[in-house]
């Protein structure tokens, strides 16, 4: 047993410290991300969603120009960011769609300022390159604190505001009407969104923040629509999806030739992309299989009907 | 300002600012800023698949731009796209470093094309811009109605006979060419800005669809050459100006129409009775 | 009408950029040959070889730039549309320069590409081909000719600075066959391939994984293989010297870094570009010094400075 | 079109159709016809399938069983027919005025330069007028009032005079005066023009003026006639399976659960009652 698993797998998996970072950093930030992602998706802001990932990389350029701590850079610009999104107070989705596109064309020429100032006033600038991918085998351990606090402030920002935006998801006015404080909730799980983001941008790339934040939680809403038992199906899904990717990019080495091991983030990437194709493939048959199973009769009530006319 | 050197640029701004300010309309009525974002980013993918298996970059992101359209298209359900674009735009992003890390080669061409260089306009991309820059303008007149309708009422377009569907598909379809002809050469940044920022500012501004797209086109123009003009001022970089001067221009548009509704009425128009 | 309004706007706008810009251009008025470097160090080529006869820019100077994510300004274009001689790297390492000479092309203007002068195919690896001892002498060899080319009258002039120029190349190969002699087989950890062909040069045995080294210089993701060979290099002492490229940095970079100091392994800092005040050959000597001194006692150079 | 025209051929002919929905049968064994220039409300609460009896009818909801013919051709869609949905939200925002949105109903799908004529332009305002909306001609559509809107939407159903015209919920948030003032006017239109109108209603009492025949849904099923061979206690017991009264007060028909039935409960959870106060 132990030689045939010798024989398929490479092995040291559990052994190698940077594996044990990668499942424990990478698995915190999906669990996050895949709570904040319900309500994402819910609301249509994949876009705002994906956004701060890269705005927040602004931030970090922008706080490498000022000799300011990368993370405080990221985390301020990605608030902020989120912040400005909600106030410009637009709650239709295609507006809201068209305001997130114009500040993050704003944040883009930022960059694009910073990438020039740093030319001429003599600084590093690759950062914003460096994070779009992000290292997930390779996370700098000083980074696990603060990512693991700001992590749980997503989270309980979220669960704070998860029953208004419950409600407010069904109707912004009967929500009100309530008394929920539509506009707070929204600032909040803006605000949440952008930690959960940032702190997944941070740690293991812009890319992997996209796709972990949208992916596990679209597959959930695909499969039930009640939001508590979304958030647990996201939550193995981003989790189960994380684990799987770091171990099939771990195995690739051994496989692959010149050790070119696949990367992580595509193979995580691509797991979850499956996942939400299967969730879509079986939801489209299921509802074909209904419908050719054909019609459940109600009684015989038209019979009776028409014998009546 | 106006040296030789420069006409190229001039002409290749002129057209790209053209060809964005008529798609980019249709980027804003039917809320589609994100797919304008994920399309020319995620063929970065294309460009990397390309350089891996030996063929033109250029041909690659035109593949890749052409494939994303059409898969979000296809898996967008009743309009609401926004999370597949998202996942496919993380599938391709996440295949450009799998095929960079394949390569194991330099690989800064991949990431040039994103960048563009719009003051490094050569003849033979001009002839490539003109020609897809036209395809796609003609696409959106020829269709004009039927993306305006399916975009607004999609229930009554497709009782009407136009497919919201078969809309969504060419749209994201005229988007990708005009993409793929602009990008190496502004760069993503400045096309995704130009796509977004005028055409918003337009159809805040314009009453009807057509004016829109005349305000868009003009909005769009005035704001490359003004960015080109005080990029050569400056040496500021073009993207930046044409970032900042299209979100400026949506700005102001919307505070404009703010301010002239305060002071026209005190009421809302809509309280008006019906006679 | 109204949009006779907008127009109007846009073109004094432009023309408020216009008077900005002053509408300088390169002129030749001082009788000097206009020439350009892509990178600094081939733009000190181009002045060794030149001398007075020449007014040299280089593009990208600034050793604390990332030079893969530059982005070209009007004055550059227009420096370009004027230059009569033109030398680059190739290798895709200047891939926007390709695209800005495309664009300013004008008849007379010889472009020199280290990557052609070398006969290298597209899929060489590694494009920091400027520590490589066998590249310069040949590249100053084909400047020389260009400016012979375009000024045939100063043909004696050129000839005798290039002999210089050789010359002084020796003071690197020597520095390096000195390394090699007192450290063979000497083994170092790097980030990016940035000095892997002077390394190559004293024989060193560069441990670092090329997978890693290739993710490092792609902005991709490094493998968990490749992180924990590269830490083990560092937390076991397995390397003399830990070659670390202090132009383009990121938190994986830093995160070696100390790691790297933490063990007491030395740094020796490599750059992309020329540093100030440095000529090419100083710079080249001043790299192996680094090294050889890393070797020698241990002791880190984090920055090559004047 | 002639060959449907000439004859007595339905304009709409509905056979022992049947829709399942996400694996629920949202009604089955449906089959009436309906005439030209006849005027067919579909009453039933809400849920009972009314909206997606007008999208079987126009095609984009596939039946589980029976047929569907809507003049003539397997399935709707096309210029002899004219559609409002629902909910229709309109952002404020749009670069869009009433007219040019009745002009889409006229050349919406087309594809071509959009230039449009002097021609085209009357007839889009002998639609508003149609309607009573000319004076909404060049205000925004987002701007308007919900009554407004649905005004334009109507002119902008009627625009390519349609043999048929499908109508959900067109009464629902209007004021009892529009009310009246919209079913005299569709009732005016569809008599003048020989139009078919199918028309979705919880409330069939503001239509009972102009109604021909009503297709009343509940439980699944439909029963199809006049209203005073469907508005029966008998007939709605039936359907509903449980004692229903229907009681007719100042010529308005109320539909009530039988008092003292057993079970009440069972009806309250569907039933279609209209709570209006007695007059």
């Amino acid at each position: 047993m132990t030689g045939i698993r010798m024989g398929i797998f490479s092995g040291g998996f559990f052994t190698t410290e940077a594996v044990w970072t990668a499942l424990l950093v990478g698995g915190f930030a999906a669990l996050v991300a895949a709570v904040a992602g319900v309500f994402t998706v819910m609301r249509g802001q994949s876009f705002a969603g994906h956004a701060l990932a890269d705005l927040g990389a602004v931030g970090g350029s922008g706080a490498f120009l000022l000799g300011v701590s990368q993370l405080w850079g990221f985390v301020g610009a990605g608030v902020l960011a989120a912040i400005v999104l909600e106030v410009i107070g637009l709650h239709r989705v295609r507006e809201r769609d068209i305001a997130t596109g114009i500040v993050f064309g704003f944040g883009l020429g930022l960059t694009a300022l910073f990438l020039y100032l740093g030319t001429t006033l003599g600084h590093s600038s690759n950062q914003a390159v460096a994070v779009l991918f992000g290292s997930l085998f390779s996370i700098d351990p000083g980074v696990v604190g603060p990512v693991i606090g700001l992590g749980v402030l997503s989270l309980a920002l979220v669960m704070l505001v998860s029953r208004w935006l419950s409600l407010e998801a069904l109707d912004a006015d009967i929500a009100r009407a309530r008394g929920v404080p539509v506009r707070l909730a929204g600032v909040l799980f803006m605000v949440a969104l952008a930690l959960a983001v940032e702190l997944t941008a941070l740690s293991i790339g812009a890319v992997l923040a996209t796709a972990l934040l949208i992916g596990p939680a679209a597959c959930a809403l695909q499969v039930t629509s009640r939001i508590p038992r979304a958030m647990w199906v996201a939550v193995v899904v981003g989790v189960g999806c994380t684990v799987l990717g770091i171990f099939i990019s771990y195995e690739s080495y051994a496989w692959s030739p010149g050790h070119r091991a696949w990367p992580a983030s595509f193979c995580i990437v691509a797991i979850v992309f499956v996942c939400y194709l299967s969730t879509r493939v079986w939801n489209t048959v299921s509802a074909a299989m209904t419908r050719r199973r054909g019609v459940r009769r109600v009684g015989q009530v038209s019979e009776r009907i028409r014998e009546g006319n | 300002m106006f040296a030789p050197f420069m006409t190229d640029t001039w002409i290749a701004a002129t057209i790209v600012a053209l060809v964005a300010g008529c798609v980019g309309v249709f980027v804003v009525l039917r809320g589609d800023a994100f797919l304008a974002h994920a399309i020319p980013h995620g063929s970065f993918a294309g460009a990397a698949g390309a350089i891996f298996f030996g063929l033109s970059p250029l041909l690659g992101m035109g593949l890749a731009a052409a494939a994303a359209a059409l898969v979000i298209a296809v898996l967008s359900r009743r309009g609401r796209r926004d999370a597949v674009t998202a996942l496919l735009l993380a599938l391709l992003l996440g295949m450009g470093v799998l095929f960079l890390t394949l390569s194991g080669q330099y690989s800064n061409q991949a990431y040039g094309l994103l960048f563009g260089q719009i003051l490094g306009v050569s003849k033979g991309e001009l002839v490539w811009v003109v020609l897809l820059g036209a395809v796609s303008i003609a696409g959106i007149f020829v269709l004009f109605r039927p993306l305006l309708y399916t975009s607004l009422l999609p229930e009554m377009a497709a009782a009407s006979g136009a497919a919201p569907g078969g809309m969504t598909v060419a749209f994201s379809l005229i988007l990708a060419l005009a993409t793929t002809a602009s990008v190496p050469i502004v760069g993503a940044l400045l096309m995704f800005s130009l796509l977004v920022g005028p055409p918003a500012a337009a159809c805040v501004l314009a009453v009807t669809p057509g004016r829109a797209l005349v305000w868009s086109v003009c909005g769009s123009l005035g704001i490359v050459w003004a960015s080109i003009a005080i990029s050569f001022g400056t040496d500021l970089p073009v993207g930046f100006c044409v970032a900042t001067l299209s979100g400026v221009s949506y700005a102001v548009a919307r505070g404009w129409v703010r301010a002239r509704r305060r002071m026209t009425q005190t009421g809302r128009p809509d309280l008006e009775s019906a006679r | 009408m109204r949009y006779g309004r907008i127009i109007g706007a846009a073109l004094t706008l432009a023309l408020l950029g216009a008077g900005l810009a002053g509408c300088s251009t390169n002129t030749q008025a001082s009788g000097k040959i206009v020439a350009v470097g892509a990178e600094n160090q081939y733009a000190d080529v181009i002045r060794s070889i030149g001398g007075s006869q020449v007014k040299v820019t280089a593009i990208l100077s600034n050793p604390n730039t990332d030079p893969h994510s530059f982005e070209a300004s009007p004055k550059l274009a227009s420096t370009l549309g004027s230059a009569q001689l033109v030398v680059r790297n190739g290798l895709g390492y200047d891939d926007w320069l390709t695209k800005l000479l495309k664009g300013t092309k004008t008849s007379d203007r010889t472009v020199i590409s280290a990557q052609q002068v070398r006969h290298l195919p597209d899929s060489t690896k590694n494009p920091h081909l400027w520590y490589d001892p066998a590249t310069m002498p040949a590249v100053a060899t084909r400047i020389a000719a260009g400016l012979t080319k375009i000024r045939p009258a100063k043909k004696a002039y050129f000839a005798k600075n290039l002999a210089t120029f050789t010359r002084s190349m020796s003071r690197y190969t020597d520095a390096l066959a000195t390394l090699k002699a007192a450290h063979p087989g000497l083994a170092v950890a790097a980030t990016e391939p940035v000095a892997n062909y002077l390394l190559d040069a004293v024989g060193a045995d560069i441990k670092t994984p090329w997978s890693l080294q290739a993710a490092i210089m792609n902005g991709t993701d490094p493998s968990a293989q490749d992180s924990a060979t590269q830490e083990r290099l560092f937390t076991s002492r397995e390397v003399n010297a830990f070659v670390y490229n202090e132009q383009v940095t990121s938190s994986l970079t830093t995160k070696y870094r100390k790691l790297a100091v933490a063990h007491g392994i030395p740094i020796v800092a490599v750059y992309e570009t020329m540093p100030a005040g440095y000529g090419y050959v100083d710079w080249m000597v001043a790299e192996v010094h680094a090294l050889q001194k890393a070797a020698d006692s241990g002791t880190s150079t984090q920055k090559l400075a004047r | 079109m002639t060959a449907v025209h000439g004859e007595r051929e339905p304009i709409v002919r509905i056979s022992d159709a049947a829709v399942v929905l996400g694996g629920r049968t949202v009604w089955s064994q449906v089959g009436f016809d309906v005439q030209p220039g006849e005027f067919l409300g579909l009453i039933g609460t809400n849920g009972t399938g009314k909206t997606t009896l007008l999208r079987a009818i126009l095609g984009t909801v596939p039946l589980a069983e029976g047929s569907i013919q809507v003049l003539g051709h397997a399935r709707g869609r096309g210029h002899d027919l004219g559609y409002v949905p629902q909910k229709v939200v309109v952002d404020p925002d749009l670069p869009l005025r009433a007219r040019d949105v009745v002009a889409l109903g006229l050349d919406g799908a087309k594809v071509g330069l959009p230039l449009r004529t002097r021609s085209t332009w009357e007839r889009v305002e002998r639609a508003l007028g149609a309607v009573d909306a000319q004076d909404l001609s060049e205000r925004r559509i987002g701007r308007l009032s919900g009554g407004q809107q649905q005004r334009v939407l109507l002119a902008q159903s009627l625009v390519s005079d349609p043999k048929l015209v499908l109508l959900d919920e067109p009464l629902a948030n209007l004021d009892p005066a529009s009310v009246q003032e919209i079913v005299a006017l569709l009732g005016r239109i569809s008599r003048e023009r020989n139009m078919a109108v199918i028309l979705t209603a919880h409330d069939m009492n503001p239509l009972l003026p102009v109604l021909d025949r009503i297709v009343y849904l509940a439980k699944g099923h439909a029963a199809v006639g006049t209203t005073q061979e469907v508005a029966r206690t008998d007939v709605l017991t039936r359907l509903y399976g449980s004692p229903i009264e229907v009681v007719t007060v100042h010529g308005r028909v109320v539909i009530l659960p039988a008092s003292g039935a057993p079970d009440t409960e069972a009806v309250h959870h569907s039933e279609p009652v209209q709570r209006e106060p007695l007059p």
